[in-house]
């Protein structure tokens, strides 16, 4: 079993895995954002106290607790990196960070155009508004201080260290509105144990939620095997399978018989 | 037992394959020299096997320690110059080499520095902030070092000699020369030709891409 | 031990030859404080108000200015390589790295900051906050700011980036440091917040160390 | 399980709160296409990178192997000339 | 003609290369002023006071940072003695540069200052003002820092000193800029701020591109 | 006339004179080769020659304008190539090339810059950013210049042989001696042994304190 998992770290073979996954997570997040959506949307029950503004909850829920899952599933891959020395897991890190950035982004923007009819104000400096805006700025960070770095390995690395770093962050959002009193809503939905909410609106919320996961597993898997590509581009392996013309061992072999024959 | 042993060494640069498999096996009283062309990787291979830079893979042994998982018990006896001198531009000779003495457990006296430093032609020059020597004179404050450090077993040298005169590259040429009869290690690369009485070694890095 | 010590010695030296530099960030955090008063106006409740904040935003910045500096020199002269060479583990170098930088930086902070809580009309038990919660606070940012330095030492252009890196991580501190100087100002007790800040702060030396020199390594690389 | 809205003009009024449902919504649908396709997009790059750089690798092999051969012509030039 | 063209095509091409990095003051400027909310406590009417003066030591700040790197490259890759050997007179070509780099630091702060503006709660009237004193006194930061900026390329480690040296010149600057924002809050007309602002800037455009040019030379020696 | 015509310079750096009452005349076809150990001057006083430091006093004349004065004018005709190489990191070879003809009114096509870097050994490296070369490759990119250059009266040379290999070196010296012939002028120092088939002026530049 361990050897089994220990194989993803070569590239070619996260590679083959990403190219199975690609199409499964593809199918399954485009009909459940589709299905959710749909029925969130025209099909819940309104709120008796928002109304139906309270419809953006089918997308800033998912894209709010996914940023956070984003970023912890970011951290363990840079563990894994820096402990093991894959070099897959920070392929898979640097895949998945701009993905969980949009996340927060957008959960970000549609709190904000909630929070407008709702509190009356497109922004507060609130606890929890606060450490979710710092989350962006934690992607941000580690997106630039890998892109900055020339060598990719390094890269990886240091990203890696930085990504750890920021984890601390993730705690504080989630306890930030027992913490301190805000105006966003305490947990209904994580909350252990019964969830506080109409089942005809949970259901396709828990459908929304599955759509986003599979949707951000998509997108990671496409850049994921960017990422082993442009990192591998000059292994005999990619060149084989997309290179389509490897002269390359001629050419050098060509040139040591011609430095032998001297 | 071997020196350096260093065993199928890959370097990667970027996206970029310097070098493979490279098995290199050094004992006591030998002389390695890589030569290769501009950007074939000889900086490269010096920093894995010192240890500061770690390989794609491979394993390097210094007197029997792993460089990449012991490096305080494997760089005992180990002395590397590199293309960065490692000399704080604001402290002067003096106190540069007093400081690398201490971290290294180098016992050497004031006068005893004063001495190599006369020898390397720096009189009158050791208690002055080393950015106001020129490249040079920097480069030969660097070089004490190997004047001062008695008891290491294995030199690395990054191109020694550049930015120095050819008085100074005969006396390095004969202190080399003379580590090597004492039963010392070296590696080196050079763009230079070496003019050492000495059996050479050579390892030639093809340049690839 | 006698490694350590001419490290810390060494450090000494070389911050005594550039005193010069070393008071800049000094004179940057005053200058940040003067510029408030000037943006926001004379009136002193609302300087009050915020005048524990702004003594804590401006400590950041200066810090995070100055301390680009902490491992830049021994990177571009090669020193480090030397120190990784050297029998001495690592990360007490760069312990001892640390503590003499904060050392450095952070006195004479200390040594000015009467003169800021007066510009700022903050009262007496404010000042005390102000000066416990920088205690524990800046040996944090400190440790915590040296592996954002390593990882972007061998960038060359670290300034910026290194400030977008530390900054969202400061943001707790900052938070519980400017609730206990509020919580001063009103009269209530804050040790709570020193708690956290403190429990903060052994968690940070602790940990960093082994982070900073392996960011250091992978810089070298 | 029923549609909550009475026609379509009900649906798309959103109880009043037109503006914000519709704005998040398209802004996310945004967003999130923004992603894939970006992804997309540079996976095709990419490819047509991996082409041009074997293309190139040759291309820097080949020259060294004739500059090889033209050094090498030089060489021997030179070493004729005391001869002849 | 030809070479002041390449010039500034060679900075936007160098500009883009380096994208991210040109992002890096941004956000910077961004978190600066997310600082200030955490600091200062969240009340919107503070916010609102304080809110232009808070962006404008910001986007000075920011600026400031970014600025180290406007000739530091060239000079350290030695194109900056190049083209002092160039035919073309070199204040001209530091002209362009300048101009260069206020057009890729400024026009990402001016598309996210909306989002500020709603963060620290101005009116539509302050955000006005707040874009007209930003228009006209960037260029003036530009164009002053720039002199600042080429008395410490050769020194390696400007930022600091940078932001010392400069920070005491900008006061003016923030005084008048704040002045016309508080005004605007207030619905009064700003126009002599602006005028004020608008002379400074015409003076140093015309006169600073000799004292940058003459300010290499000496770096050079 | 004379091409470069350097009166009484004195130099001084901090408080030490290095050096003092150089007077310097070359005309077409002259090659003067400027010796000294490391710190001697020899960069100092190149700097000085083409205008980018000032010395103590004296002056510089360069095809009869004074460098010092007439900087634009005085540097028509002059290539100078320093311990920096004037290449930017971030753009590619051709992209560097280019920029510097449009800067120094060169005509030259991108075949024509093309050639030049396959001349040099960079076939294939056109267009990667050049601090992914190695120090070797990356002198080269800077050494097209002077293939570039054509009506050039004076080349100012510091050092140009540093990194570069044994069949460039050679290279460079036949490029040199080709200018020479048609007519150029050409001051340069270097550490190692010029073997250049032309008539050499040496000044030796003594170290003084
Ligand atoms: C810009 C503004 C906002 C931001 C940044 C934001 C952020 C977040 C985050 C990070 C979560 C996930 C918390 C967790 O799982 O621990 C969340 C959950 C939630 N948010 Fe918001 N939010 C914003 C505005 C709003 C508004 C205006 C409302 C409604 C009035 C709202 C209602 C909710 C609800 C109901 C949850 C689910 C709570 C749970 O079950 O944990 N949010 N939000
Ligand atoms: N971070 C990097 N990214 C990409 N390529 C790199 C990087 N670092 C080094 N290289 C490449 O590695 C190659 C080897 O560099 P190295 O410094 O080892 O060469 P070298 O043999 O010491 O050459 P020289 O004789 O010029 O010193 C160079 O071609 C360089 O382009
Ligand atoms: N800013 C300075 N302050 C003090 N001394 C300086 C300064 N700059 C240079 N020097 C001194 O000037 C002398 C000459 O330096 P220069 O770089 O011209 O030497 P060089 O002949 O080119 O030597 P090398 O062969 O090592 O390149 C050196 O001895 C150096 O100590
Ligand atoms: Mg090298
Ligand atoms: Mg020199």
């Amino acid at each position: 079993m361990w050897k089994w998992i220990n194989s993803f770290a070569k590239p070619e073979k996260a590679y083959w895995l990403c190219d199975v996954l690609q199409n499964w997570f593809a199918v399954v997040a485009t009909a459940s954002l589709v299905i959710g959506i749909v029925w969130g949307l025209g099909f819940a029950p309104s709120d008796y106290q928002q109304g139906d503004s309270f419809r953006i909850i089918y997308i800033h829920v998912p894209s709010a607790i996914l940023a956070m899952g984003a970023y912890v599933a970011m951290a363990i891959a840079a563990l894994v990196g820096v402990v093991w020395q894959w070099r897959t897991a920070f392929m898979f890190m640097i895949a998945i960070a701009p993905v969980g950035a949009v996340m927060t982004f957008i959960s970000l923007f549609t709190g904000s155009f909630w929070g407008k009819p709702m509190w009356g104000t497109w922004w507060i400096w609130d606890a929890r508004l606060t450490s979710q805006l710092i989350l962006l700025f934690l992607y941000l960070g580690v997106i630039s201080l890998y892109t900055a770095f020339e060598d990719k390995q390094q890269a990886g690395k240091a990203a890696g260290v930085m990504a750890m770093v920021g984890v601390i962050n993730i705690p504080i959002i989630h306890f930030s509105v027992e913490w301190w009193n805000t105006l966003h809503q305490g947990a209904t939905i994580t909350k252990i144990g019964k969830p506080s909410i109409a089942l005809e609106m949970y259901w396709p919320l828990l459908i929304c939620i599955v759509g986003f996961a599979t949707f951000i597993g998509w997108v990671t898997i496409v850049r994921m095997k960017n990422e082993i590509i442009m990192r591998d581009l000059h292994r005999p392996w990619v060149a084989k399978r997309f290179g389509g013309l490897v002269d390359l061992e001629a050419a050098v072999a060509n040139e040591k018989d011609m430095k032998g024959g001297q | 037992m071997s020196v350096l042993l260093a065993q199928q060494l890959v370097c990667e640069k970027s996206d970029r394959q310097l070098f493979s498999d490279i098995n290199i096996e050094l004992s006591s009283g030998q002389l390695l020299y890589v030569t290769g062309e501009n950007g074939a990787g000889k900086t490269s291979l010096l920093r894995i096997l010192v240890g500061l830079s770690a390989p794609a893979t491979g394993k390097v042994h210094i007197n029997g320690f792993d460089i990449h998982k012991d490096m305080p018990s494997a760089s005992q006896g180990l002395l590397y110059f590199g293309h960065k001198q490692g000399i704080s531009q604001l402290l002067s000779a003096l106190e540069n080499l007093q400081f690398w003495c201490q971290q290294h457990d180098v016992k050497a006296t004031e006068e005893a520095i004063n001495g190599v430093l006369a020898e390397l032609g720096l009189t009158g020059l050791e208690d002055i902030a080393v950015k106001n020597l020129s490249a040079g004179q920097q480069r030969r404050v660097a070089l004490a070092k190997l004047w001062l450090q008695q008891d290491a077993s294995l030199w690395v040298l990054d191109e020694p000699f550049t930015a120095l005169d050819v008085h100074l590259i005969a006396e390095l040429e004969a202190k080399i020369t003379l580590f090597l009869k004492s039963g010392g290690t070296v590696v080196m690369t050079s763009h230079q030709k070496l003019s050492i009485d000495y059996p050479i070694s050579n390892l030639h890095l093809d340049y690839s891409w | 031990m006698v490694a350590l010590k001419s490290v810390f010695l060494k450090d000494l030296a070389l911050a005594y030859r550039q005193r010069a530099e070393l008071m800049q960030p000094l004179m940057f955090f005053v200058l940040v404080i003067t510029l408030f008063p000037l943006a926001i106006g004379p009136s002193p409740e609302t300087l009050q108000r915020i005048g524990g904040g702004v003594i804590w935003v401006a400590a950041i910045l200066s810090l995070l200015l100055g301390m680009e500096r902490m491992f830049r020199d021994d990177f571009a002269d090669g020193s480090l390589e030397q120190y990784m060479l050297s029998p001495t583990p690592l990360y007490m170098i760069v312990v001892v790295k640390v503590f003499t930088h904060w050392l450095m930086h952070i006195v004479p902070l200390f040594l000015i900051s009467p003169l800021l809580a007066l510009f700022l009309h903050l009262t007496f038990d404010m000042y005390v906050a102000l000066m416990l919660t920088l205690l524990l606070g800046t040996p944090l940012i400190s440790f915590v700011g040296a592996i954002g330095v390593a990882l972007t030492v061998g960038l060359h252009r670290g300034g910026v980036l290194l400030a977008l890196l530390l900054i969202p991580i400061f943001i707790p501190l900052l938070i519980f440091a400017t609730s206990a100087i509020e919580s001063a100002s009103m009269l209530l007790p804050y040790h709570p917040q020193l708690a956290i800040i403190a429990a903060l702060l052994l968690f940070s030396v602790a940990l960093s160390p082994m982070a900073i020199a392996y960011s250091l390594k992978v810089s070298q690389n | 399980m029923t549609f909550q809205f009475e026609n379509m003009t009900d649906f798309f009024n959103m109880g009043g709160y037109a503006f914000f449902v519709w704005a998040s919504f398209i802004g996310t649908f945004i967003c999130m296409f923004g992603i894939l396709f970006q992804s997309l997009y540079v996976s095709k790059k990419i490819k047509q990178g991996v082409e041009k750089e074997t293309v190139r690798a040759q291309r820097i092999m080949a020259a060294r192997a004739a500059r090889k051969i033209k050094q090498q012509a030089k060489i021997k030039e030179v070493s004729n000339e005391p001869k002849t």
